[in-house]
């Protein structure tokens, strides 16, 4: 089946825009990251844990606090709503029961956005939280899909792209874990962990079947994405020891 | 006292209130293992729902939505406007999402909660990328040379205003107060703001003598000396209406339309919107520890499909009611 | 807040059912009221108040501006009353906030009257220069100084002290101003208009303690009330706005037999600010 | 409401609704002695009450009252934990809020909280509630107005001791209150929205009518004392009426749970 669509800067569908993260780029912050997909770019700083949780939070279990800075401007709705998706997407993959009554703060500040701009905050604040040596369950990566008006997908779409589209997913899943036991499940069911969703947001009206096929395409490039992170957090281990 | 398994031992003793407050995971547990859920309903069944169009008398259209005891008010007031440069013949919409501080314990008054401007998005977002309504609609008067006839009047001009913008486009300003917060916001604040649109009238208007658009009210509109710009009243077009169902998972479990108990006790939530003819228009699933497979969310959604047909069926029925007053 | 130890709590309450108030005052006679006027040179009109430590300062200041749709032949007036950190130290950062919106709103009930316009102590039909188009605004500016009971009828006093000391610039206004046109208008540097007076009312606050009432409580003896009533009545002996603190419930006869008697205490006090304002204007003009 | 109605939120909109309508029916109202109110009422009838308790299930106690078009919800939220910053104190705190909805009145609003009200609802309850019997505690009441159309206050305040009750606040007596306003010379009570707009005076009591005791009376525009004594009693008279009807609403939801 070809159905190919021309990309306005020649990328196949599948093809993202080239990655870039470097951890401990903030001097002051307990962790940190900078995050760039092709022109969008976000650099995340966390601080914590610190003790004590907000009023109203759950104080036998850590909490995360998400503060979403924009490039310029004050921050309104659509930043709270960041917030909110973001807040609940690390809490989902932090240990959030080894620090129990303490508050880990993650501030994240948009360089430049070209498109695809919470997936890539989500990348940035999850190398950050390894970067602080939070205890995290998994790695989380994030991928936008564009669904383009004849069905067709293409993954990690730029701005321009985003404004042409029918719909756009954004999707984020757990890494894949190279078990040491393979005996072990990490399957649920009859899928394997990694094909779980963590969250999803969509804009846009599309066919069932064009979510589905998005998340599948999606998936698939998530584990280019995880590789990638695991590369990249690896290879600063051996400078930090 | 076996200090292995010290709920084990005080449940068969304790109230249920208290064994409710104290152990909520197990006391759903034990509820979900007989498909059932506190509240007698089955996981998959939502909460009675009913609507009530034309609540609010002062706005130009509105509903009262209830979803078991969550209840929301929606509003809608027309305003005049001039369309943006880049949408130059498209009204607008605002959709403002509220919760004071009756709906909720947690709601404290002069600190705005968290929820209410995350689903105020939420529900442009949906709105407005479901094509439900159509911006175009919103014009006041129709045809290119009426548009011009109406030019805004030179002496307005200390306001800022440029003579070549046409005050000729609505905004609809809707405004969603929840009244009583029990879990699915969302899905109640969406069922009550379809409503009020489907409840909207754009009313018969003239032009005063300043050149502004005034509504003529059905008695006075044949003795003023303003003729009316439009003939009569409308009511938009809905086309292809969302409804949205949210679930939890937990577990292999799914709980549809949970309440605001539920909600607080598993914290996976995912909320499906459907339009009338079953296109996609939002999956939103914010985190949560529970992973959603696709067989999950195909279940999520063949349920919100079936939520689809209940919720457009009342729908019609509150409409059909209100044309029989 | 005033702290008090019991012996002083029933020496307070004794004292007033015994018509011997500590300060040697009977139940119903003010403290020496002491009026400045023209303490604000850059204001249109100003005074200071002091009754015993209470002390607050009154400033007018006039704006030309446009009249609502539904008064069109009226001015505006807007009351705001600021408690300054040095009255008490409870009122630093926003502490003096909500007493600060309670003395405002009590003020412009008692001197705004009805929503028609109607009973106004201010007469706002004075401040119209043309109908629908150009009126006087006048911004009444109040500041706690000091604070020792009864505050709001120090406000009340000092308001209409810096009312009567409130001259309004003489408005020409261009003639040939036509339709929809707003009227040019010139304001003099040098005629001022005296501001009328005779109407504005003064406010009596009626604390109850025990069984017994008194006017001008300090703020010891306030520490001791059930409930108050304020009052505001004019020179005519009519009513024009009342209302209640907080505190227990009263008996409807008991509130008509306060209203009587602040109506009674109001000719001497409205004899005794008259006698004031004009010692302090003739103080002012030497 | 908040004073500064001009600046609307929308400064590049304008809300097409008549707004110079109201001026020549004020004029009826003064001239003509024989006038008939807008919506048909005698003076001294009030308007057909609808109560009903338990609005709000979230909350420990509420009521929706309707007066002509008057709504309003009133939930009771406690006694729970009073703030951390506030001094400990042996008889219970009561804190009070007042809002608006943004359509609660013709031309579209800031649904801004009402301070004058919520501090008058404050002093209107306080007397009435036994503050001895939560102490530390803070019992919450709010008031949402869905929708002004004249009397806010008093059916606030009057909804908010009907919550109190629902919520099961001791209370010395159930609070009522009734406002009338004074048209040219003549009284009306339970005004509407266009009698209050163009009031020469106004008087609202809150009282408990079992116990014949006044907790709030606000008067304001010019009144002789035959004049407020007449409306005080008029209002009284209402409020005692009023204190049957919200009796025999909270007995109705009594025995249905039974």
């Amino acid at each position: 089946m070809v159905m190919e669509v021309d990309r306005v800067d020649g990328r196949t569908p599948n093809q993202l825009r080239p990655l870039a993260c470097s951890r401990n780029v903030l001097n002051r912050a307990h962790g940190s990251a900078s995050w760039s997909q092709g022109d969008t770019k976000v650099v995340a700083a966390v601080y914590g844990p610190k003790a004590g949780t907000k009023k109203g939070e759950n104080p036998e279990k850590a909490c995360i606090e998400v503060i979403w800075k924009t490039k310029t401007g004050q921050s309104g709705k659509p930043e709270k709503e960041y917030e909110m998706i973001l807040r609940r997407t690390l809490q989902s993959i932090c240990l959030l029961n080894i620090h129990p009554n303490t508050t880990t703060s993650v501030i994240l500040q948009v360089v430049n956005d070209d498109g695809a701009l919470l997936p890539c905050a989500i990348n940035a604040s999850c190398a950050a939280l390894v970067d602080a040596g939070i205890p995290l369950k998994h790695l989380a990566v994030a991928i936008s899909c564009g669904v383009v008006e004849s069905g067709y997908v293409i993954l990690d779409p730029s701005k321009i792209e985003e404004q042409k589209l029918k719909a756009l997913v954004h999707l984020v899943f757990p890494n894949s874990v190279p078990s040491v036991h393979p005996k072990e499940s990490s399957r649920v069911g009859d899928e394997p962990k990694e094909h779980g969703l963590i969250s999803s947001v969509t804009h846009g009206r599309m066919s069932v079947d064009d979510y589905l096929h998005s998340l599948e395409r999606g998936h698939a490039a998530s584990a280019k994405l995880s590789a990638f992170l695991r590369k990249n957090l690896q290879s600063q281990v051996p400078s930090n020891a | 006292m076996e200090a292995a398994n010290p709920s084990g031992d005080l449940s068969a003793e304790m109230e249920v209130d208290a064994f409710r407050r104290l152990f909520p995971l197990r006391f759903f547990d034990r509820h979900l293992v007989e498909s059932i859920r506190p509240d007698g309903r089955p996981l998959g069944r939502a909460r009675d729902t009913t609507l009530a169009l034309g609540a609010v008398a002062s706005a130009d259209g509105s509903a009262l939505a209830k979803i078991g005891s969550t209840t929301m008010l929606a509003a809608i007031k027309l305003e005049v406007m001039t369309p943006a440069t880049e949408s130059p013949d498209e009204g607008s919409i605002a959709i403002d999402f509220h919760m004071p501080p009756i709906c909720s314990p947690m709601v404290r008054p002069g600190r705005p909660a968290e929820a209410a401007p995350v689903i105020s998005k939420q529900l442009s977002d949906t709105i407005l990328s479901s094509g439900v309504i159509n911006l175009k609609e919103l014009c006041l008067i129709s045809g290119k040379a009426a548009w011009m006839a109406y030019l805004y009047p030179e002496e307005r001009n200390n306001m800022n205003l440029k003579v070549d913008k046409l005050w000729n486009f609505m905004i609809t300003i809707v405004d969603i107060y929840c009244l009583d917060a029990d879990g699915a916001l969302f899905d109640a604040a969406l069922l009550s703001a379809i409503a009020a649109f489907s409840h909207l009238e754009i009313p018969v208007v003239s032009l005063d003598e300043d050149g502004r658009v005034v509504i003529l009210s059905q008695d006075e509109g044949l003795k003023t000396s303003n003729e009316p710009v439009n003939a009569e009243k409308r009511k938009l077009t809905l086309s292809d209406i969302p409804f949205s169902l949210t679930c939890i998972l937990y577990k292999n479990y799914i709980l549809a339309d949970p309440t605001a108990e539920e909600e607080s006790v598993m914290e996976t939530l995912i909320t499906v919107v459907l339009d009338s003819s079953y296109q996609l228009v939002s999956l939103y699933k914010p985190g949560g520890s529970v992973l959603a497979y696709t067989s999950a969310l195909q279940d999520c959604i063949a349920l919100t499909r079936h939520r689809v047909q209940e919720l457009k069926k009342i729908l019609d029925e509150a409409m059909s009611e209100m044309e029989v007053d | 807040m005033v702290g008090l130890s019991l012996g002083e709590k029933h020496f307070i309450q004794g004292g007033i059912a015994q018509d011997l108030r500590s300060d040697a005052r009977k139940r119903l006679t003010y403290r020496p009221i002491y009026v400045e006027t023209g303490v604000i040179p850059q204001a249109n009109g100003s005074a200071a108040v002091k009754m015993g430590a209470t002390e607050v300062i009154a400033s007018v200041k006039a704006e030309l501006g446009k009249p609502t749709s539904l008064h069109p032949d009226k001015g505006k007036v807007a009351i705001f009353v600021d408690c300054s950190p040095t009255a008490a130290p409870a009122f630093e950062g926003r502490g003096g906030e909500e007493l600060s919106a309670e003395l405002s709103t009590s003020l412009q009930q008692c001197l705004l009257g009805g929503k028609s316009g109607a009973g106004a102590g201010i007469d706002l039909s004075s401040l119209s220069v043309v109908e629908g188009k150009i009126c006087w605004d006048l911004y009444i500016d109040c500041l706690v100084v000091s604070t020792d009971g009864n505050l709001l009828d120090a406000l009340g006093a000092a308001i209409k002290a810096a009312l009567s000391n409130t001259g309004i610039p003489r408005v020409q206004v261009a003639a040939g101003a036509t339709g929809d046109e707003q009227p040019e208008v010139d304001i003099s540097d040098e005629e001022f208009l005296q501001f009328d007076t005779s109407g504005v009312p003064v406010i009596i606050t009626l604390t109850q303690v025990g069984k017994h009432y008194i006017v001008d409580a300090t703020a010891e003896e306030e520490s001791q009330m059930s409930s108050a009533i304020s009052v505001s009545v004019n020179r005519h002996g009519r009513i024009c706005g009342m209302t209640k603190r907080g505190g227990a419930g009263l008996d409807p006869s008991v509130i008509l037999d306060m209203i009587s008697v602040a109506k009674f205490v109001s000719e001497q006090l409205i004899i005794k600010l008259d006698s004031e304002i004009s010692a302090a204007e003739a103080r002012e003009e030497e | 409401m908040s004073g500064k109605g001009g600046s609307a939120p929308h400064p590049t909109t304008y809300s097409p609704s008549p707004q110079n309508q109201k001026r020549p029916k004020s004029l009826i109202f003064k001239d003509n002695v024989d006038w008939v109110r807008p919506d048909g009422r005698g003076f001294q009838h009030c308007r057909p009450a609808f109560l009903r308790t338990g609005a709000v299930n979230a909350a420990s106690g509420s009521a929706y009252a309707e007066f002509g078009n008057t709504k309003v919800i009133v939930s009771v939220f406690g006694p729970r934990e009073s703030k951390k910053a506030q001094m400990y104190s042996d008889i219970g705190r009561l804190n009070c809020n007042v809002s608006y909805t943004t359509f609660a009145t013709p031309v579209r609003g800031q649904g801004a909280d009402h301070k004058e009200f919520s501090s008058v609802l404050h002093k209107a309850l306080e007397g009435a509630i036994i503050l001895e019997s939560f102490p530390k505690t803070t019992v919450d009441v709010f008031a949402l107005v869905l929708e002004s159309g004249g009397s806010d206050l008093p059916v606030v305040i009057s909804c908010a001791s009907l919550a109190l009750a629902d919520a099961g606040i001791r209370m010395y007596d159930l609070v009522t209150s009734v406002s009338v306003s004074c048209l040219g010379k003549n009284l009306v009570i339970d005004p509407i929205f266009e009698e209050e707009n163009c009031q020469d005076g106004s008087l609202i009591i809150a009282c408990m009518p079992s116990r014949n005791e006044v907790t709030q009376l606000t008067i304001t525009g010019e009144w002789s004392t035959p004049k407020i004594h007449e409306a005080m009693q008029l209002c009284l008279d209402a409020c005692a009426k009023l204190g049957m009807v919200m009796r025999s609403c909270l007995k109705e939801t009594a025995s249905s749970q039974e």
